[in-house]
């Protein structure tokens, strides 16, 4: 492949007080790829997203987009490069509609905000790319409710749809199948299929069969650094990742 | 020598803003709750001593008034009014306890009368003491500087030694840890309160023989303690310290030293300057 | 579905400020009926304080900022149009030789000059305080204000803590000022454009940015707008509006003094806000109506109307959560802005 | 509590007796707008019970007419007594304004009061700007000009050869102004010239580096709060034995000085009047004041008192009559009233020709502290403002 990943870290590392939460992590991002990221409890996948998506600084190594270094940007910066991200705790605006949420999202993907006289919600140009968000995701009955109003599961929804609306380049998926019924979890899956080679993505799960069957490579996360990257098979088959993550889950 | 006792009326102001500035950050970092009507509970203290001791002829007996009378407001109002503020905004807090402020000043001219109270030290406090050769210094306001002191030691106790005092470091208002833990959390709250008025009052009462005891005296004052509150991080008993000593010295030189329009700004310039390097304030003690 | 379209306000909240103006603009007839002209400058009062709480509540209850340099700035406006009147009536210019400047009468040049230089104040100590958040921005504002307090007690060229007096009749573009209901219809008209602004910007792409980064700043940075530069943006046009009020105040009572930016003046534009509800972009006014109201009626009463006034803040702050503004949203629909 | 009910029954008692003695006329409107809430609400305390005394005193009316007085806290800010000015003559067209203690309210009201044609009487502030280039006919003060009570001190500190003398005033107009009065008679060495902020609490370093100074004396202008943190703290570093204090009035009057408690005593005032006055009307006056409230009057009560003296005997002089206001400028220029303060007489500019005198803080029998009245220190002082007055409408 002569083409450069669209994403390239090298040398990560995060201490919190005494605690290596990242450890000389080394990690690629191909186009259109699909990248499962596992590990057990506290190996730092949430932490690692926060490093890609800007919210926490790292203290070591270097975070490089598609030729340009992002190491030290500010997030809202990545977001405007491209990067979106959902959180694993869900984070939306609670007195804001669903619509309004969706269309904070599709206002930071179209650059800046400084306009002041035109009304935001009869503006066709905010509220197009959120309806059709919302329909990707299977929201659009929502759309007058409030966030607050929100079944768990369709706040997952909704912050999918935010993280859509924003047309990234690379979109963080942090446990999307987080707490959601066995039902939506199908739904999720289903439609993050849909987004294969759309856009690129990192999923963290810790829903194996989801990741597995979704992933078109996965990298396992032990104690802050990527132990192995390959295909699923690879990944399945590999006796290291066996015994460090898979042989003691459940 | 003028420096020395410049300096070192610096540090006596810097402890008096101390005793003040404890209760309010206290309160302030445990229950995340702004209290305006620190001040308030601040003139209760000197008035009362000044009534007891009118009353009485006795400054001993009106050092136990003060605290006592004070800690019990403190406790009247968490119980009846300021514990249902704790889940609301800052903004709420700001609001309810500025009218408590309001209704504290009026009570108290109804019931003193509009002249100021009378407050003086018993002889063997009254005059001043060498402290080295040809500096006579207050003797009073040295009993201000060791009463401060002694606050701030025992205060650095509680919050390094005890249970209480993992609360204040953690500077958490979490009540569900609380209640593992296996507390009554209204009732330690309630007490808190207490022990915040009743540092108000103590420092009511010190001020008393040095300043004005008059309705309106608890204001500026608590500007002062809202400052250093801030310089120092909020709910950080060592941030208040180090902040009041700060705000204490460059107040009293920036008043020797500046002219007198940028004196009378001097602290406020300290605490912009601070908070727009250090924008939790020196010792931050949340996140 | 399109009755009932939350993103669009419901119809008394479109009404309630125009309805809110039309009551003030009847107080000059009233007035004259009653024969108490006075009733004419109590009104006018209270327009130019809801013009300061309306611009305070677009960074107070929008974005949830609680600032105490509002009447730091106020007072900024107010100098601005007082200074400008002095240098004429001293016949003295301001500046060297040639940037010297005769100093105006004129309003059509001198409202906008204050709202100028109390914008650009505003920007400057915006610029630091916003850095910092909560109870700090709370009281680094509160520096800030005393320092514009103490600075123009240190004024003695315009009378220090004696305040500025003007004592050349104003005019604006040539019309004299000084006639009572002209100038009452004159502010008035300014408030509703202050009105009409507001309410276009609270619900323009700006507002929308500004109302989310109160209650998750997080999640509008991950959507790639940096909440900083518009907090800015607000607290400078908050701060300049500020400036308006205060340069129509100074030219309504024809003097500006410095305890017109005391701090606690600044409370009290916080009271007027919370008074009348944060929620709505006209909530202040009917705020501010109250608070004038209530203060001169108080302190006329009796000698210890402060305790009066106490209380009803402790009772509002208990009861009203919206302000007086919630009285008209229990007919109409709650809007969920905060 | 037991004295405010006491003044309450007392005035009630009053109220009664002017509602039967006859409303057939229309009473003359005063308004009284003074500082009632806050730090400085013992001052309006002061005046106003000085005022209602007064007009207990003649039956609660002037030059025989009825009197009804509307009365408003101005809370120290100029533009909320603005307000109630407006309010005063445009509503309840009140005939006479006074009351107003703070130099900056009263510039804020003065002009559209006085050119709305009603009287202002000034029971207290004395601004030197209505004294000189803005004085109006409508304007008057029975009180004093600022600056005349430091004059007085600085007379007698001239007087007396005191050299090398450290001043001390608030960073504000009426500081400023007191020093430059005392300056305008003083001529000899100052060892240091001291403006601190207004409110200040902490004096320890300004008495620090009048320690170092080693002056003769002290001359210091702190009304109010400021004043009684300044004494305590200067007799707390016990400088006191060694450089005496020296000030103008209103500032160790009866309205602090219980207050300021032993640390005042020795403190040296130029006043215009004291509690001790010798004549009969003072007498009187203090004698009355001190059974109604249960407190000895300070000089802004007796000025108030005095403020209703003059009031009656202008009127009186009118035949009772307020709207020709020609006729009672008139009236009021040339008054002859038994002042409480001895000899009175209006200037050109309406500011009073009056004695000062020097007092010394002691302790009288009962063992409460007093200003003990010693010499006359000057006759008919007339305040440096006049030449600049032309009276123009």
């Amino acid at each position: 492949m002569t083409k450069r990943p669209l994403l390239s870290v090298r040398g990560l590392v995060k201490r919190f007080g005494g605690l290596t939460a990242t450890n000389h992590l080394d990690f690629d991002l191909e186009h259109g790829e699909i990248h499962g990221v596992i590990g057990p409890n506290g190996a730092g996948k949430t932490t690692f997203v926060s490093q890609l998506q800007g919210q926490l600084t790292p203290d070591a190594g270097s975070i490089v987009l598609d030729g340009r270094d992002v190491t030290r940007e500010p997030a809202p910066v990545r977001a405007r490069l491209g990067i979106a991200r959902s959180f694993q705790i869900t984070s939306l605006v609670p007195s804001f509609t669903v619509l309004a949420n969706v269309m904070l999202a599709v206002q930071g993907g179209q650059g800046h905000s400084f306009r002041f006289w035109k009304r935001a919600w009869t503006d066709a140009t905010l509220a197009g790319p959120a309806h059709v968000a919302l329909a990707t995701v299977g929201l659009a009955h929502r759309a007058n409710t409030l966030a607050a109003d929100l079944a768990h599961g369709e706040c997952r929804q909704l912050e999918l749809a935010m993280a859509l609306a924003m047309k990234p380049r690379l979109l963080l998926l942090d446990e999307p199948m987080a707490g959601v019924g066995r039902q939506d979890g199908v739904a999720m899956t289903d439609m993050i299929a849909r987004l294969k080679g759309v856009t690129t993505i990192v999923l963290i799960e810790h829903d194996m069969d989801a990741v597995f069957r979704l992933a078109d490579r996965i990298s396992v996360l032990v104690a802050g650094r990527v132990i192995r990257t390959g295909t699923p098979a690879e990944v399945r088959a590999d006796p290291e990742v066996r015994a460090a993550y898979l042989g003691h889950s459940h | 020598m003028l420096i020395l006792e410049q300096t070192l009326n610096g540090v006596q102001l810097g402890v008096m803003l101390f005793l003040i500035a404890s209760g309010l950050t206290l309160v302030f970092g445990i229950m995340n709750f702004i209290n305006l009507a620190h001040g308030s509970l601040y003139m209760a203290g000197a008035f009362t001593a000044a009534w007891v001791q009118g009353v009485s002829g006795s400054f001993l007996l009106a050092i136990p008034a003060a605290v006592v009378v004070t800690a019990a407001l403190g406790a009247v109002l968490e119980i009846g009014l300021f514990r249902r503020f704790y889940a609301r905004n800052h903004l709420d807090q700001v609001l309810v306890t500025f009218g408590i402020v309001l209704v504290a000043n009026e009570v108290t001219r109804i019931v003193f009368g509009p002249v100021p109270l009378r407050m003086p030290l018993p002889p063997a406090l009254a005059g001043s003491i060498e402290i080295v050769p040809g500096l006579p210094y207050p003797t009073f306001r040295l009993v201000v500087l060791i009463v401060g002191l002694a606050v701030a030691a025992l205060l650095w106790a509680i919050v390094m030694k005890t249970r209480i005092g993992m609360w204040v470091r953690a500077g958490s208002s979490n009540r569900p840890i609380a209640s593992a833990m296996g507390v009554d959390v209204d009732l330690v709250f309630a007490a808190l309160f207490a022990v915040g008025a009743a540092l108000a009052g103590l420092a009511g009462l010190m001020a008393g023989p040095i300043l004005a005891v008059q309705v309106g005296m608890g204001e500026p004052i608590l500007i002062l303690a809202l400052v250093v509150t801030v310089i120092g991080g909020i709910g950080s008993i060592k941030g208040a310290f180090v902040a009041a000593l700060m705000v204490g010295l460059v107040d009293t030189f920036g008043r020797v030293l500046l002219p007198p329009a940028l004196g009378s700004m001097a602290i406020f310039l300290l605490m912009a300057l601070i908070l727009a390097f250090r924008p939790k304030g020196l010792f931050p003690v949340h996140g | 579905m399109a009755e009932s379209d939350p993103h669009r306000p419901a119809l008394v909240e479109r009404l309630a400020p125009l309805v809110v103006v039309a009551l003030l603009a009847a107080v000059p007839p009233v007035a004259q009926m009653l024969g108490d002209p006075f009733l004419i400058k109590v009104a006018t009062r209270v327009v130019v304080f809801a013009i300061a709480a309306v611009a305070l509540n677009l960074i107070l209850g929008f974005a949830g900022l609680v600032s105490l340099l509002q009447a730091g700035l106020f007072g900024v406006g107010g100098y601005a149009v007082a200074i400008a009147a002095h240098h004429v009536f001293e016949a003295e210019p301001i500046g060297f030789s040639a940037l010297a400047w005769e100093g105006s009468t004129d309003l059509a040049l001198t409202l906008p000059l204050a709202a100028a230089v109390a914008g650009l104040v505003a920007l400057v100590t915006g610029m630091v305080s916003l850095r910092t958040s909560g109870p700090y921005f709370l009281m680094i504002t509160l520096a800030f204000d005393q320092m514009l307090y103490y600075g123009a007690v240190a004024l003695q060229k315009y009378g220090g803590d004696d305040g500025l007096q003007i004592l050349t009749p104003l005019s604006f573009a040539g019309w004299d000022m000084s006639n009572r209901w002209r100038f009452f219809y004159f502010a008035l008209t300014m408030l509703a454009v202050v009105l009409l602004v507001a309410t276009r910007l609270v619900a323009s792409r700006f507002g929308i940015v500004l109302r989310a980064s109160a209650e998750n700043e997080r999640r509008v940075a991950v959507s790639g707008i940096p909440p900083y530069a518009h907090r800015l943006a607000a607290f400078t046009v908050s701060g300049a509006v500020a400036g308006l009020a205060g340069g129509l105040l100074a030219a309504g009572q024809q003097f500006v003094s410095p305890a017109d930016m005391h701090w606690v003046r600044s409370g009290d534009f916080v009271v007027m806000a919370v008074l009348g509800g944060l929620s709505t972009v006209w909530g202040p006014v009917v705020g501010a109506a109250a608070f004038v109201v209530l203060e001169l009626l108080l302190s006329s009463w009796t000698q210890h109307w402060q305790l009066a006034f106490g209380l009803i803040i402790v009772a509002v702050v208990l009861t009203l959560r919206g302000g007086l503004s919630d009285l008209v949203h229990l007919a109409g629909r709650s809007r969920g802005a905060r | 509590m037991i004295r405010t009910f006491r003044v309450l029954s007392f005035a009630t008692g009053l109220a009664a007796l002017a509602t039967t003695a006859a409303a057939q006329e229309t009473p003359i409107r005063i308004g009284f707008i003074t500082t009632l809430s806050g730090p400085a609400g013992s001052i309006g305390q002061e005046l106003s019970d000085g005022f209602k005394l007064g007009l207990a005193k003649t039956g609660e009316t002037l030059g025989g007419r009825k009197v009804a007085v509307t009365f408003a806290d101005d809370q120290a800010k100029p533009d909320i007594g603005r307000q109630h000015a407006d309010k005063m003559v445009e509503s309840d067209k009140v005939d006479i304004l006074t009351g107003v203690n703070f130099s900056n309210v009263l510039l804020a009201i003065a002009k559209p009061v006085l050119d709305a044609g009603v009287l202002y009487v000034s029971a207290n502030a004395g601004p030197s700007q209505l004294a000189g280039k803005q004085c109006h006919p409508n304007f008057f003060a029975a009180s004093f000009q600022n600056d005349t009570t430091s004059e007085a001190m600085g007379i007698h500190m001239q007087e007396k050869q005191i050299k090398d003398v450290y001043i001390l005033a608030p960073n504000y107009p009426a500081g400023k102004d007191m020093v430059a009065g005392f300056k305008r008679h003083y001529k000899g060495n100052v060892a240091g010239e001291v403006y601190t902020t207004f409110n200040q609490l902490d004096y320890s370093a300004e008495i620090a580096q009048i320690r170092a100074a080693k002056p003769s004396a002290v001359f210091f202008f702190y009304p109010g709060g400021m004043g009684i943190n300044f004494i305590k703290q200067y007799d707390q570093a016990g400088l006191k034995p060694q450089i005496p204090l020296y000030t103008g009035a209103f500032v160790v009057d009866q309205s602090v000085l219980p207050a300021m408690g032993d640390a005042a005593i020795g403190v040296r005032t130029a006043t215009l009047w004291s509690e001790e006055f010798p004549n009969a009307a003072s007498r009187e006056f203090a004698a009355a004041f001190e059974t109604t409230y249960g407190r000895i009057p300070s000089p802004y009560a007796a000025d108030a008192y005095d403020t209703v003296l003059l009031l009656d005997a202008a009127i009186r002089a009118t035949g009772g009559r307020v709207d020709d206001k020609a006729a009672l400028r008139k009236a009021l220029e040339s008054v002859k009233f038994a002042s409480i303060r001895g000899d009175f007489r209006f200037n050109t500019n309406h500011f009073p020709v009056q004695s000062f005198y020097l007092t010394t803080v002691e302790k009288d029998a009962k063992g409460r502290l007093y200003n003990k009245l010693g010499e006359r220190i000057v006759q008919d002082l007339k305040d440096s403002y006049a030449a600049t007055c032309t009276m123009a409408p």
